[in-house]
């Protein structure tokens, strides 16, 4: 027998957004006279999904459907300010600042409507589908189309909101490093499964299962296109790449696709996952942002996967064939632990 | 396969919302799935002419000559761009943010400290033009003593990598040459544990490798401003570090992003866009300048590695009681954005634990290697690895099934944190019972009961006394200047919700009120939030 | 300066307008002369084609298999008389890659890549070059030893004789990354069998040597004997002699010295 | 400076062009043509974003001679859709949120195509070595793998 399976596990949290400079990040909402909405930002979309995940919060904060509200990003002329995205802060702090911005937009809506209905602008909702009616009396109605119409040509109302969300900077303590760095965290467990040959120490995944909180999962099908791919990277992170592979000796580094290591897709292997929700205080609905910390627990949890496997510890990343081999060989052989 | 776990903190959730919730189309699919997505480099300008940078062959040298004669004659070349050329050839990123020390030139000066360090740029018409002026262009270099190992770098008489740095290691708060956490008293709790695992770590150097790799177009258009299609991850920081090392006022630039090939943070550091306006201003037309890919991977910014140090206190019962951790960061050449990691990575010890003495020291250091910058899950990724190696050791080391280790000592809501705030809206607790429970992996009863909202605060919210380091307390930060023009800072104090520790803290030093010019910040943290 | 591109229609010409001019290279399927001048090689200015049907030629109907050297990996496993070298052309690139990659290319392959060579050196094979003085055959040990003077040579072809049986001709390339990866060694094996026994056996090893190299004690320790597990067994721990790998980022020296044994151990006793 | 005309179908339509000598096909098809959908990712051939088909083939065209597409038929993503309507792959690749960053997409809806093209119910293993010259640095290949049975499963109940 020179294959042996393990399994591991890592639990982690993760904070939300930086603290350096306030981390903020404006936004600009307004509709055009048919009533749809153009939400203005400088955050940059890297297939993370900053542009569908604002404008659902966009669209739910203004009671709008959300083919009604596009998104537009960065653009230095039109957006304003955004620190930018990273540090897991786009869902968070863009967010927050959206709906900002389309709840004041809201308001100017709701008090042309109320002008239309002759009405106070306290007693109409939205229905989400694109009209306003009088609470309790859906027959009072006007289409949001028709607000901006009357907003735009008879009443002179801009319906349009403006956002801003900032985290006062928290100072650092330089002795003790007390400070305030995030608002808000996410949480993460996952289990990896491994099977390890003990002869040339490669390493093959199994499987994964894991549990992942983190605040509202404001849309589940980009948390999943986040947790799958994130994981995937863990992986990557775990057991594959580095621009180094002998650091600290500089020698070697890969030029191309073929040397810089990354599993294909014949390396991947099943991952179930759990969402968990338990919403952020100040997140925009309660979301906090699985950005990075989807791929953190999988590094630990494969090491530890190995040594349930085969007994060795590395840890030095990435997990190559040769650390696991030279380990197993200079213990005398893989020992393998307990099966869980 | 992803579930939903609706079940869990349902009182905290009001679930009838009418599009969050849903998994909606993305907005972007269509462009995606149709390649009509634009990127930066989807921009076809007319006359567009295209920037190469002649590399550093040495990690540490002198620059004795740089002659350019042959290449400045070759065919296609317009114009060769010189570190005297740089309007303001020095800068740090989060100078704009007022976060350390300018330290590194977009094109090197008199000394290079990394292979690959640009050191000169050909604008040519072609890209293969700019190939052959590369090839002619003669440096004569005086090599130098290198240092690629951060411990090695901290030593005394170690190769001085970046002169604003000295010793080799960022400066904090103007005095420490590391972030210290301090929390309790690690080594008293240390010598009465029972057990005590020292153990060290190495995280790699990562590549962003984004699909698409970093650049930028840069062409003069109407009113004398200059559009800029970007891949940048961070447009206004990619505006005021050009407005900054350009020397023009910001809205000088249109910059146009968005839509990005992948970042993973590797596309902060806007690399290509000040060499690609400076380009289009000298020669008055469109220029592009994008990474190949052997230089997106050697010479943009990785991931920097970490080597963290973690000694563990645990009792037989399985409570750790103490965690002193010494992390060291390696920046590379010069500081980009590690400065910033280590600050959160110290306040993210000891993990999400609720440990109660905590010793942390974490280490910016410079070495002859690419500068170091953001990446997913930066400054945590690595401690996260060392310490979830760690805990499945010492569970290991106690008897204990590591689930339960973890869900033991997991912190929950009302717990003092080692960075001194309150745990609120924790919910390790619970990811570790489901995926246990998705795992198939049995755990007892009573740890299956336990809860993120049961059991924390009591004791286990209070700041334990904490003895100050022996060294000296320093004199006050200098100040610096900040390049955004901002409000008079508000310095709002809400008293501790918790009662003070035994032993405070001196409190930081205050900043004088701002004399003249652009306002300060009340430290380089900027205004205190408690 | 642009590249310029000069296409014939014969090999001869091509082999005599490669051979007199030092900065010009042959494209063949493109996977390293266009990468080359891709990614700033100012050495390459002339690129030189040829479109005689003769280089993309197969002849795979009698016991001796000739290749043009511009048959692309594609190609032969489109050819079902080539069996026995659909492993080695599958092991190759992604789908693209193998509709470009060309059988001549492949010999100047460095490592991480290379092969498909190093199946052909398991079968002997001969390369037929064109050079200044015209054609020639060479055996492909001393082509691959001479490799890095061949710059101005042009293949023409490759031939090999078709193994006896799909038993006696084995390859495994072990990369890191599934389905397709840089290789961290290559293993190809041919091992005749006459009455039982090993006759003429040779093992081609790549990224143990800086070129693709036989494994001769291996070969002497399966010579004459059955291949039973005690002969297997003497082949594998004999598999390092006379190999000089280098680290790379895809491997360590001492990696590919400890794993070499146990993929021969493996190919030679048909284990995943 | 000569240039060298080249003519071409381009999705089904006829191109003509000169380029420099030493012109890659994706350089032609971006900047001559005005094609964007084929992308750079490393003009080595390891990432497959610039793929494109040749006579219904597979090709990387960063590693492409221009010139050797003469007389050929190139496709790219430009030219999958079927008139104004969304090929089943693309539409497989929607409903499975097959893409994120979107760059590495047009690579791989053509290989894809490729595979699709010539065998129209292919298994797991089959579509894994299809993809297996493309990079994605997002998704992590699961959706993008379930896009493309997706599609050849619909394909084969409509």
């Amino acid at each position: 027998m020179t294959r042996h399976r393990g399994r591991g596990m890592a639990s982690v949290n993760y904070p939300i957004g930086m603290n350096l400079g306030g981390d903020p990040s404006q936004a600009l909402v307004h509709s055009n006279p048919s009533g749809k909405f153009t939400v203005a930002l400088s955050s940059i979309d890297l297939g993370q999904g900053m542009k569908s995940v604002t404008r659902q919060i966009c669209a739910e904060t203004l009671g709008v459907p959300v083919e009604d509200v596009y998104v537009d990003t960065a653009d230095s002329d039109t957006g304003p300010h955004c620190m930018g995205s990273f540090a897991s802060r786009g869902t968070h702090r863009v967010g927050n600042a959206v709906m900002a911005a389309a709840r004041e937009a809201r308001g100017v809506m709701m008090e042309a409507a109320a002008e239309e209905l002759e009405v106070n602008a306290a007693d109409l909702e939205t229905d989400g589908r694109g009209n306003i009616h009088v609470k309790g009396a859906p027959h009072r109605s006007i289409s949001t189309k028709d607000v901006a119409i009357a907003a735009q040509f008879k009443q002179g109302k801009t319906i349009s909101g403006r956002g801003i969300f900032l985290v006062p900077l928290s100072d650092v303590d330089p002795e003790t490093g007390e400070m305030s760095p995030a608002t808000c965290y996410a949480h993460a467990c996952l289990v990896a499964e491994v099977e390890v040959d003990d002869e040339t120490g490669e390493v093959a995944m199994v499987r994964m299962d894991s549990a992942y909180e983190l605040g509202r999962a404001l849309n589940p099908r980009l948390v999943e296109q986040q947790l799958v791919g994130g994981a995937w990277m863990g992986v990557s992170h775990a057991l594959y790449e580095t621009p180094e592979p002998y650091y600290p000796d500089p020698a070697h580094g890969p030029r191309d696709f073929v040397e810089y290591l990354m599993p294909g897709p014949g390396d991947i292997c099943p991952h179930d996952i759990a969402v968990l929700e338990r919403p952020a205080p100040d997140g925009p609905f309660g979301g906090k942002g699985p950005g990075e910390m989807c791929a953190n627990p999988v590094l630990p949890a494969v090491a530890n996967a190995i040594f349930n496997a085969v007994g060795v510890r590395i840890d030095d990343l990435p997990i190559t064939p040769e650390k696991v081999l030279r380990a197993i060989k200079s213990q005398g052989g893989a020992r393998p632990q307990a099966r869980r | 396969m992803l579930e939903l776990r609706k079940d869990i903190f349902a009182d905290e959730r009001d679930d009838n919302l009418k599009e969050i919730g849903k998994g909606t189309q993305r907005q972007d699919m269509l462009g995606h799935i149709t390649g009509t997505s634009s990127y930066f480099g989807d921009h076809k300008l007319q006359g567009m002419l295209h920037l190469k940078v002649v590399r550093s062959a040495q990690a540490h040298a002198r620059l004795r000559r740089i002659d350019t004669t042959e290449a400045e004659r070759s065919a296609g070349v317009r114009r060769i761009i010189r570190s005297a050329d740089v309007p303001r050839n020095l800068n740090t990123l989060l100078s704009l943010i007022n976060f350390g020390k300018d330290d590194e030139p977009s094109l090197a000066v008199d000394k290079v400290r990394y292979k690959g360090e640009p050191i000169v740029a050909i604008v040519a018409d072609s890209e293969r033009e700019a190939f052959e002026a590369i090839a002619k262009v003669r440096i004569d270099y005086e090599p130098l003593p290198t240092v690629f190992d951060v411990e090695e770098a901290l030593k005394p008489g170690a190769p001085v990598v970046n002169e604003t740095y000295p010793k080799n290691a960022f400066i904090y708060h103007d005095v420490h040459d590391h972030q210290k956490l301090r929390f309790g008293d690690a080594d008293a709790a240390l010598a009465t544990a029972d057990h005590v695992l020292e153990q060290r770590y190495q995280m790699s150097p990562i590549e962003h490798a984004p699909t698409e790799t970093n650049g930028a177009i840069a062409a003069p258009d109407t009113n004398g401003r200059y559009v800029v299609y970007t891949s940048t991850q961070a447009l206004f920081f990619s505006v005021d570090t050009c407005a900054k090392i350009l020397d023009v006022p910001s809205n000088t630039f249109h910059f146009i992003g968005g839509t990005v090939g992948g970042g993973f943070g590797g596309k902060v550091d806007t690399l290509t866009e000040p060499l690609a306006i400076l380009a289009a201003m000298l020669t008055g037309r469109p220029v592009r300048y994008v990474f190949g890919r052997e230089e997106e991977m050697q010479y943009g910014p990785p991931r920097g590695a970490e080597r963290i140090f973690i000694k563990d206190g645990v009792m037989r019962d399985g409570r750790i009681v103490a965690r002193k951790i010494r992390a060291y960061f390696d920046s590379g050449a010069y500081t980009r954005l590690s400065s910033y990691a280590a600050v959160k990575c110290a306040a993210h010890l000891p993990g999400p634990y609720t440990i109660p003495n905590v010793h942390g020291d974490v280490y910016c250091v410079f070495t002859n290697r690419t500068p170091a910058t953001a990446m997913r899950g930066f400054g945590v990724t690595a401690m996260d690895f060392a310490i979830e190696c760690q805990m499945d050791k010492l569970a290991n080391l106690v008897g204990m099934d590591p689930m339960e280790f973890r869900i033991l000592n997991a912190y929950r809501d009302g717990d003092m944190k080692a960075h001194r705030r309150e745990a609120k809206n924790t919910a390790l607790i619970e990811c570790v019972q489901v995926a246990a429970e998705k795992a198939k992996w049995p755990i007892r009863e009573e740890f299956r009961r336990a809860s993120s909202r049961k059991d924390g605060g009591g004791s286990r919210a209070v700041i334990p006394p904490t003895p100050a380091d022996a060294r000296a307390r320093p004199a006050a930060p200098v100040q610096q200047r900040t390049s955004y023009d901002r409000l008079p800072p508000t310095v709002t104090r809400e008293p501790p919700r918790e009662p003070p520790p035994p032993t405070p803290p001196p409190s930081s030093p205050r900043p004088a009120a701002p004399s003249h010019g652009a306002t300060r910040f009340s430290s380089v943290f900027g205004t205190r939030r408690r | 300066m642009a590249v310029t591109v000069k296409t014939f229609t014969s090999a001869g010409e091509a082999a005599g307008a490669l051979s007199s001019d030092r900065s010009a290279r042959y494209l063949g399927g493109g996977t390293l002369v266009m990468r080359a001048l891709n990614e700033g090689d100012v050495s390459i200015s002339t690129v030189i084609r040829a479109n005689d049907q003769a280089l993309t030629r197969i002849d795979a109907s009698g016991p001796r298999v000739t290749l043009g050297a511009g048959v692309t990996f594609a190609r032969v496993l489109a050819e079902r008389d080539l069996a026995f070298l659909h492993a080695p052309a599958r092991s190759i690139g992604g789908p693209a890659v193998r509709n470009m990659g060309t059988v001549g290319g492949n010999l100047f392959a460095q490592s991480p890549f290379g092969d498909f060579t190093v199946a052909l050196l398991a079968l002997d094979a001969t390369v037929a070059v064109a050079g200044g003085f015209g054609a020639r055959d060479v055996p492909i040990e001393e082509f691959l030893q001479a490799r890095d003077r061949q710059a101005g040579t042009l293949v023409l072809s490759v031939s090999c004789t078709r193994p006896a049986s799909s038993e006696a001709f084995r390859y495994r390339k072990i990369a890191r990354i599934k389905p397709k990866g840089g290789a961290v060694i290559t293993l190809a094996a041919h091992l005749p069998v006459s009455g039982g026994r090993i006759a003429g056996a040779r093992i081609a090893l790549g990224s143990m040597a800086p070129t693709q190299i036989r494994a001769r004690a291996a070969e002497r320790a399966l010579e004459g004997r059955s291949l039973d597990a005690a002969t297997i067994a003497a082949a594998a721990s004999a598999a390092t002699e006379g190999t000089s790998p280098s680290d790379n980022a895809l491997g360590s020296a001492w990696y590919r010295r400890e794993i070499v044994g146990v993929h021969l151990r493996r190919l030679l006793s048909g284990q995943e | 400076m000569s240039k060298t005309p080249l003519q071409f179908r381009h999705n089904g339509r006829d191109v003509a062009i000169f380029v420099d000598g030493g012109t890659n096909l994706l350089v032609a098809l971006r900047e001559l043509i005005g094609d964007m959908t084929p992308k750079f990712g490393c003009g080595q051939g390891g990432c497959g974003a610039c793929s494109v088909l040749i006579d219904g083939e597979i090709h990387l065209s960063c590693l492409t001679l221009a010139e050797t597409a003469a007389g050929r038929s190139v496709e790219t993503l430009d030219g999958m859709k079927q008139g104004p309507n969304l090929h089943p792959l693309q539409r497989a690749f929607a409903d499975n949120f097959a893409a994120q960053c979107g760059y590495c997409t047009p690579g791989m809806l053509m290989a894809a195509k490729a595979l699709l093209d010539r065998n129209p119910q292919p298994s797991r293993d089959e579509v894994v070595e299809a993809i297996s010259g493309n990079i994605c640095r997002c998704t992590g290949y699961e959706s993008i793998i379930n896009a493309i049975l997706a599609a050849a499963g619909g394909r084969a109940s409509a």
